[in-house]
């Protein structure tokens, strides 16, 4: 199943499948899927983005999931680099090690190999609003040059949109209170929007200083990874700039699907193709969860 | 003292039209079986309220019980949209449903509060956000030692909470573990409520991670094995997740929906559990191939 | 990751002249060895926080540790009065106390707000009562909602909270059973914190009603069998009732504590947990004869 | 050991000892030693105190318990006629069953026994605070005409007190929250005094109208027992008016004990002496608790 409008991904509970999927309809697909120095065999877009965005959670940290795409990548790190990374679900598990890919945010699997449950006001109170998690790993429907995100509603009149999405879920306290966020995301210029229609979660705003102004803790989205490339925001302008192109993607493709004027890093770097180690891992990972 | 009684008995007592009805679950122990009872009883204008609505509430908003939903999330964990709650916000249909809209954090600290005999809830949330310009239930609130804003949320009282639990005792005391969300507080902060429970057993044995609800805190317990399928119960069964696949097209088409609801809920009236098969999918001639529903 | 390390290491670490400090446990798993060691060390000028001081916040106010208590309830539990609180409130004996007077509700909700990562916390308590007039930190509050007058209580974050539990496992993670009180809160809203354990384990086997902190979570573990005596570890030890009843003269007069002190904590800095003993009573020179204190 | 100005009684938490004694000092002591139709054996004003105490909870009421006095009240009543009665800890243990007499309100018993140990918080916040609960039980060291209890400082000073009492403990809001309140304290013009020198926990105010003029929930206390008798707001002043006189205690007795101007009911009544099963079942407790 793709992604559509109709069908949104969802940050923080489940919407987009857990299984990546091949995307032919994607202008990246083809370039992706070509074979390079680090791997001896093919792999998709789709896979070079959960293989990016694992790569960027290090060991000790603690990670607070969403489902779908963050969910693969968190367990991906787990998996690979990172074996003592926490994972913590907003079902209220603490320290989760699933041996599978959860279908969902609350999968038994997920309570049985947790270091503690808790319950859901607990794991908001006591242990994402005070600012113990290093990283809040996100999804999107619509994400903007600022790092704002919408899961609300398409459309520019909330009481009769376009598209209802499924809402917020804990995405606008994920995005305030974690120390960093990271963002995971099918690009497009559908996703890849100027200004979110509804802003369900707060990047960093409309630009410097917003972030202090609101009063929001945490320093918002610090890393954005599409299945084209590697975003992040610029230290003035705090717009999402390119600064990974991965192998195989041209910069006019990521131009193409991104809604806004893009930015690109001066010293714009190749993401590293995928390991045979990563993609074994990951295949295996994404088998068991299907 | 909850009283042990059958589904239909409890539904009929502790749930009537017009009234908030929340029923909690966050993805493990789902009270499906009681939602799809209050269909079958033709319950309306109930203020739904639920963090997570997902494919039972899809069923019972598609029914046409619901006025208003309270929520934080809408959508079939792992498939996508919840097509008859779409229906009824982007046309209405079967009848218009107002939305209350909160976050996780907003709606879990709402039941803190309801279960604290408080009137309202404080939290760090939903700053920047578009959310406090269309949800009326969310105001600001100032530090009365440090001058920080702060966000208040008004407590959840509903007139009638429902869960479903592993299991109870005879004298009504409730035991439920695994993932057990947020549904203490939603129990505690209602009315009147409502456990159906996998099984009665003699004695409660300590476990893991348990909370007890003691009897004098419920109001009414059922025995509905398999009440939380398609979600699932730890250590009775699994996540029937071939149904929710198997729900995209059928919750995507009126006819189709309207044909499942007669067949698989409202037949059923003679039979206690219709629409809980044992088997994989939300009736037995549903296709369960998900790949078809891309 | 919590770090595991010596009794006495953990408290030159953590624990600094001038700190807010709590020591939580509530009757159960009181961390006596660690107050015991902070006399030790000879702290000055701490701002002692508990819920309940008992029998050891009055040694360490005794031996002159503390200049502010925060507090909700003062005694020896089952056996009357703290001598040497009282001796300090009343005759600034060592050096004056100054007190911060709550209820236990309230408390727990300055405990709960610091956890929380919020300023304040809201009850409907103190109504009616003289608290609030001599005590700076109970404020009103109004619900933005409703309009009803409530009572806001700021948040306490302590620079280091102490607590007692069973076990740790070698990673540092933390596993207590029983009375769990306000530990986990505790734990949570402080800067720093250290968790003494009766020992040390390769795995934590999970357990009916365990609360479980993660290594994450905590600072350092430092393990101390017999580390809340003379309160009890469930499934450890039980409770030494005759050293409460043996504290009451002892604390009553100050040449006696002082002796006592001199002999049971100050004399014992070469060995790790001096005051400790296994037997029954604050000291083997002590008179256990619970009789004769009345 | 006796209660003294210096060793105090205290609400909810434990001060005074577990253990009943004979009060030889007391003016009541050898009338209630005299035995009466009821009884074939001897008993002791304190017994009669905590007899009387139990009597007033009924099976099924759920009763949230001070140590000392309450709970020697709390646990014969579950012993004897009310096997069902649902006795709540303040350290969070809700249905304890303890086969003993408990010395402090956390001990191991309570846990082991209770049908669910909570935190402290969810104690106070979601069982007592909104109402759950139908009785408060509760100890004083003073007492004053309208009920309210003070347990924090003898004298006029906060600041320089005659006497440090141990404070507040849960009962602030116990005395709230509660349906009820029930009060067991020993008689004297030490506790029963006109007016406390500082309300740590509010009875009635200064009349009537008070409670619901600061919004306290509860009725307040509605019953006080003493070694002498049984005390009852009266419905018009709030004030605390003697109902019940124990066996063999004469009411100039409870006038020299009771620090204000007593009002008397019109229908004064006799408690029943305690029979020999009561006081087999609290001798079973108390020995057992000591």
């Amino acid at each position: 199943m793709s992604q559509s409008a109709s069908v949104p991904a969802t940050p923080a509970t489940p919407a987009t499948p857990a299984t990546p999927a091949t995307r032919p309809d994607s202008a990246s697909a083809a370039a992706a899927a070509e074979s390079t120095a680090n791997s001896t065999v093919a792999w998709t877009a789709d896979e070079m983005m959960s293989i990016a965005a694992a790569r960027a959670l290090r060991g000790g940290m603690s990670c607070f999931v969403g489902i779908g795409l963050p969910s693969t990548a968190a367990n991906l790190a787990r998996r690979t680099h990172a074996p003592d990374l926490v994972l913590i679900y907003e079902s209220g598990c603490l320290g989760a090690k699933p041996d599978r890919l959860p279908l969902s945010i609350g999968d038994g699997v997920l309570a049985e190999t947790a270091d503690a449950v808790v319950s859901v006001p607990e794991v908001f109170n006591y242990w994402l609003q005070p600012g113990r998690i290093d990283v809040g790993f996100l999804g999107a429907a619509q994400l903007d040059r600022f790092g704002n995100i919408n899961t609300t509603v398409i459309g520019s009149d909330y009481a009769d949109p376009a598209v209802r999405l499924p809402g917020a879920g804990g995405a606008p306290e994920i995005a305030t209170s974690c120390r960093e966020v990271f963002v995971v995301v099918r690009q497009s210029r559908r996703t890849f929007v100027e200004q979110v229609d509804f802003v369900t979660s707060v990047g960093h705003g409309r630009g410097p200083g917003d972030r202090a102004r609101l009063g929001l803790p945490g320093a918002g989205p610090v890393l954005v990874i599409t299945d084209l490339g590697v975003f992040r925001p610029d230290p003035d302008t705090r717009e999402l700039t390119l600064t990974e192109l991965h192998p195989g993607v041209e910069l006019d493709q990521v131009r193409a699907a991104t809604g806004w004027e893009l930015a690109v890093a001066a010293d714009l770097a190749r993401t590293p193709a995928p390991t045979d180690q990563e993609l074994i891992a990951l295949r295996a990972l994404t088998k068991a969860g299907s | 003292m909850a009283e042990i009684v059958s589904l239909p008995d409890a539904v009929a007592d502790l749930v009537h039209d017009g009234d908030v009805v929340a029923l909690e679950g966050f993805t493990h122990l789902i009270p499906v079986a009681a939602g799809q009872e209050i269909i079958r009883q033709r319950r309306r204008d109930l203020t739904l309220v639920r963090m997570t609505p997902d494919i039972v509430y899809d069923q019972m908003i598609g029914a046409g019980c619901a006025r208003k939903l309270i929520f934080s999330w809408g959508g079939n964990p792992g498939v996508g949209s919840l097509h008859r709650f779409r229906d009824a916000v982007q046309h209405a249909w079967p009848v218009p449903l107002e939305l209350e809209e909160h976050s996780h954090a907003g709606m879990a600290n709402r039941y803190v509060a309801g279960a604290s005999g408080l009137p309202f809830a404080v939290l760090r949330g939903y700053r920047g956000t578009d959310l406090p310009a269309h949800t009326a239930t969310i105001k600001p609130i100032t530090c009365p030692f440090t001058g920080e804003q702060l966000v208040a949320v008004p407590a959840l009282n509903p007139d009638v909470t429902i869960v479903h639990a592993q299991r109870a005792d005879r004298a009504g005391n409730v035991q439920m573990w695994g993932i057990t969300g947020v549904q203490k507080e939603a129990v505690l902060a209602a009315r009147r409520s409502l456990v159906t429970v996998e099984e009665v057993v003699a004695e409660l044995e300590p476990r893991p991670g348990a909370v007890v609800l003691p009897t004098w805190a419920v109001t009414r317990v059922a025995e509905v094995p398999r009440g939380a399928h398609p979600s699932y119960a730890q250590d009775y069964y699994e996540r029937d997740n071939d149904y929710y696949q198997a729900w995209d097209p059928i919750s995507r088409d009126r006819d189709a929906f309207t044909r499942w609801l007669d067949e698989h809920v409202f037949a059923g009236a003679a039979s206690p559990q219709p629409a809980v098969s044992a088997g994989g999918g939300p009736g037995a001639s549903t296709p369960t191939n998900a790949g078809s529903t891309s």
